[in-house]
């Protein structure tokens, strides 16, 4: 299995989509124009791609608030998701979710959880239903290195290997659990390590790398589709931002300098010209409308209305 | 009409569904092959396979979260969980996942889930194995949550729960498995939040909830040989709560007593206290009394675990209290 | 006297009982050398040293149990939460274990546990990060709940709470932190059970918790205006709660409002009104009336959470509600 | 490190203890003298004593409500354990834990816990109170297969081993978590697996053999007092008996018949006279002894009186 021209491309267009989404949910956060938080994901950008380059529309994919980049990897709509971080009735969840919580099932991107590994069982479980339907679609997880320690991310481990489910696991170890470094929480160098434990294979890969991810994932994937049971990933990655609008922790300084060596854009850049399939003219012409989608998005979301009170009380029982 | 118990009741209602809908799932811990800690599942993994009636290692998160996974596929699905108790473990599933996805989705996700959990108090199980935690659930916005006291009741609600869209704990009273009650032949389903007058009274309005509603009805007849009428009413759901029949009850004899196991303080007896008054303040004769477990841990000590559940004797009591 | 601000009361509370007792341990996400993620034990690192404040890997359920493990060793520990909503975590350790393992070892344990976590209802953080789940707890035998509403009671609660050998679960309002308040140079601590009339008044009793409280106040003062005079009462701690209080500020006025962030159903405004109704049920003018959030899942769009959550504005109808 | 004959000695001489207390716990059940339920240790008694063996007073043993054994084998008072299986006023919690929570604090026995593997982080923070008191002493946990696939056992290990703790965490895979077995259970052969993805030793023995137990707990023991950490011990046994009074589930038949042929109390004592430390005639004095203290304990429980109902509201709050 190998990527196409216009995968590669596409994957190019969406990380510059997704880099440019998160520095305009910043500057929005920055403008007072919605509350909470927002969770950059920022210098990952290439994990989501490369994973979600191995997916069909029909396989599942579940992340946690830091999503914006599995969403926008996934297909999600910028524009409604732009609309979604400020809160707004034209959101992806008609603006209850927030940027935390967002989901576009159309595009089988089953949301984003605000809750530290709480969608890592479900994401079990969805790929329980999917052996269950005998489809040969897979779900993947995507969540941290400190998401790693939660009880329920062995307990899934377990149950997914006993039951050989098409799930792909996905730790995209940035270092940091906020503050606390993974020399401090986890302890064995690497997650991957984790599924020597649970009988299920283990893989490092380095998350900035778009083709090493791709591969990476590619193989997971077959082996899930095969009914081979799941995979557990380890992506090394850092994360070069705060950890959230409102919360500092990790990274900075000597962090920043290491993370601008290994950005994955121009990375990425760089193997596709050499690669020849596109040059550094088009490489600029997909920066430059992405930055414009960015931008559209932006104003769609600003100048969309906030959803009407009686949304409130919708959606909670079906 | 067939007589069943109360926990081959739960076992028919899941097994008829289970039949109509071959996208049923039920999980737990020893819910397969054994039939369920307490029999509740018996026959089921023969019946309908180890596919769809899954033996699970013992991690009740997981075992919740998986459900919702299944449920969110559109496979309605039935988690089991040995002790009430044991819903500690799954509080992040039950009450942070299922019944919010799909509020925060924008309405994208249905989530049929029902979480099964029996109720052990009164059994001598002790501290760990004895909680009645509903009171927890009903603050919960999104959850639904049924109570049955009866055979017939349990089949009619096992199966609105599964037939519901919406995430639903399924609350047993394990001292009620063995009681046995006559069940219709016929398919029959029991809507949620409709209460059911068991018993038809003036004096006092007793609502009681699981292990209560018999001990209520027995109290009842005490007490009508001392010339109170009681009514006794079993809400069945707590969630959603049918207050217009408590409601309308009071207003006819202005006296309200509720019982429950659980702990008194920060039980369901407050919240359907509050709403009766909210609602009827000026038809009460005097404050409504509740009868409840002691607020201590629950003992194993027989004679203290007796001494701190509420019982027949403490329902005549309070419908006695009124002046 | 010296201004702090709420968060810093807290810490400086935590930082003055670790000098006086260097058994005390401070253990949670990001406690450490970060200072806890909203600062509040800020410094405590570098005073105290990686062995005493220590930073935990993600594991709620793991850190509040290592936690009793070391109360149970005599040395009382603070465990943080981050969000409230992570509770659903540790529900074994905190309601199963922490409180019960005292009374079924028959007095062989002693736990001197402290949990600390913030609500965050009304920051806009969304459905997972804005839920006040007090109600939860007061329901659980054994367990001490304090929710502070000023620097001044903060400080002087968690200074209880960690000297008290039993275990407390302190609940912060994270939308308090910033807020400052005088509070005194030398030693002091506020006791569990004590009520605070936070404001005199004659007509109106309003009883309201943490983030509400200052609500209440500026409620309060509104009203003023309008000539409706309302005593406003904190009890601090809502287990064991200060009920003598609440109740004769009731006989005076016979008005009772309750007022606390969290979801209505269920919550502890139902159970304040119901022990009222028990012991003063002569004296209330009508029905105690409750302001708290909609039964509806916490929303993060801006406006349908402000919508959700009650207000000041909703305080002043409710005071203006009795006829 | 090596037994004293004394030692040993009275390793069997407790061996009877358990076997019979459970016997006549049974049996007590059986006569409606306490409700609720018990869970036999029986079958399993080699390694609680095996282990206990390697400890000290001032060390601590947690375990869970198949804990008789255990507590026996630290110690505790077997008058005070009977009275407490029957709810009595002289039991060993005064009749409010029940078969299910025992302790006995002063031999170092912090009790027995109903909800399985809610002792296990409570063990861990034991054992960081033993490392932050600069004191040698270690701390053991005994749970079962069944626990060993809840989140906070691995969440333990990974603290534990994180953190060099003084922790022993003993794994009794009976092969039965109620009627589930492991297989159905567990996602690799051996429970002792589980340690390779944490980094902590993870070392299985026979725990029908005591003096396997014994070393294999003795080394554990020595490397937690030398501040090098926790080790994880499976002990591999059978669970000969119901899962308790109440629940019947896995066991039985041809488990029966491999349990006769490894039961741990014909093994030890065929050992002792082999080691010449006892006669068989001694060994007959012995397990008569243990039947006498036990049919007394028996008798002393039924004499005891019932808990006075003042007792209700102690103990809650210290
Ligand atoms: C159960 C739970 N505990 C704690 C938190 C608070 N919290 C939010 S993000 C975070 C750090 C997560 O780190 P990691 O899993 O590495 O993901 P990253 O933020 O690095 O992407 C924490 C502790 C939470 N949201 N949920
Ligand atoms: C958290 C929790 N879940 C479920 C139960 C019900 N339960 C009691 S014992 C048991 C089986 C435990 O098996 P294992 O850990 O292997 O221990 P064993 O009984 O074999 O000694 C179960 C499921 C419980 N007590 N606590
Ligand atoms: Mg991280
Ligand atoms: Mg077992």
């Amino acid at each position: 299995m190998t990527l196409s021209k216009e995968q590669q491309i596409e994957a190019y267009r969406r990380m510059w989509l997704i880099r440019l989404y998160e520095e305009a949910a910043i500057r929005l956060y920055g403008e007072g124009r919605y509350r909470g938080s927002t969770h950059p994901y920022i210098a990952q950008e290439a994990t989501a791609l490369g994973v979600c380059a191995a997916l069909n529309v029909t396989d599942q994919v579940l992340a946690t608030y830091r999503g914006h980049g599995a969403a926008i990897a996934k297909g999600a709509n910028v524009n409604a998701m732009m609309a979604e971080q400020l809160g707004k009735a034209t959101g992806l969840c008609k603006g209850k979710g927030g940027s935390m919580h967002m989901s576009q099932h159309d595009v089988g991107f089953m949301g984003s959880n605000a809750i530290v590994s709480g969608h890592i069982p479900i994401a079990g479980g969805i790929a329980l239903a999917q052996q269950l339907d005998g489809s040969d679609a897979v779900t993947v997880a995507f969540f941290g290195d400190g998401a790693s320690c939660e009880g329920v991310f062995y307990e899934t481990m377990n149950m997914a290997t006993l039951w050989k489910l098409p799930l792909i696991l996905v730790v995209e170890n940035n270092e940091y659990a906020i503050s606390t470094h993974v020399s401090e929480s986890i302890s064995v160098p690497d997650i991957a390590t984790r599924a020597l434990g649970f009988g299920l294979p283990g893989v490092i890969v380095d998350g900035r790398d778009f083709y090493a991810v791709y591969d990476t994932a590619a193989e997971a994937v077959a082996r899930a589709r095969r009914g081979d049971g799941p995979t557990l990933i380890e992506a090394k990655t850092v994360r070069w931002s705060r950890h959230s609008a409102v919360a500092a922790g990790g990274a900075g300084g000597e962090k920043a300098d290491r993370w601008k060596l290994t950005d994955p854009l121009p990375r990425l850049k760089q193997e596709l010209i050499q690669r020849g399939i596109i040059t550094e003219a088009q490489a600029t012409e997909i920066q430059a409308a992405a930055q414009q989608e960015i931008d559209d998005a932006a104003t769609f979301a600003i100048d969309s209305p906030y959803p009407e009170l009686k949304e409130l009380h919708t959606d909670i029982f079906a | 009409m067939h007589e069943l118990t109360y926990a081959q009741a739960i076992n028919e209602g899941i097994r008829e569904e289970m039949r109509r809908n071959d996208k049923i799932v039920v999980m737990g811990e020893d819910v397969g092959k054994y039939g369920g800690v307490f029999g509740v599942t018996r026959g089921l993994f023969d019946e309908f396979g180890g596919a769809r009636v899954r033996d699970c290692p013992l991690n009740e998160a997981a075992i919740v979260g998986f459900a919702i996974g299944l449920a969110l596929s559109g496979r309605p699905t039935i988690a089991e969980l040995e002790f009430m108790d044991f819903t500690t473990f799954a509080m992040d599933p039950i009450t942070n996942q299922a019944p919010k996805l799909r509020y925060f989705w924008g309405g994208q996700a249905t989530v049929p889930l029902v979480v099964r959990t029996p109720i052990a108090a009164g059994l001598g199980f002790g501290t760990q194995h004895s909680q009645s935690l509903e009171a927890w659930l009903m603050h919960v916005p999104g959850l639904k949550i049924a109570m049955p006291s009866t055979a017939y009741d349990a089949k009619g609600l096992i199966k609105t729960a599964i037939r519901e869209p919406n995430p639903v704990v399924f609350a047993e009273s394990m001292g009620l498995y063995s009681t046995r009650g006559e069940v219709p032949d016929e398919d029959y389903a029991i809507p949620f939040g409709q209460a059911d007058v068991k018993r038809k009274g003036a004096d006092v309005t007793v609502v009681a909830l699981g292990l209560m509603v018999p001990k209520a009805l027995k109290a009842a007849e005490e007490l009508a040989a001392l010339g109170i009428d009681v009514e006794v009413i079993d809400p069945r759901t707590i969630a959603p709560l049918d207050i217009d029949t408590i409601v309308a009850s009071v207003k006819k004899t202005g006296r309200l007593v509720i019982a429950h196991v659980a702990h008194k303080t920060g039980g369901v007896g407050a919240e359907i206290a509050q709403q009766v008054v909210e609602r009827a303040f000026d038809s009460l004769d005097g404050p409504p009394v509740r009868v409840a477990a002691q607020d201590v841990p629950m003992a194993a000590s027989q004679f203290l675990e007796k001494a701190l559940l509420p019982d027949v004797a403490d329902i005549v009591k309070a419908c006695q209290s009124f002046r």
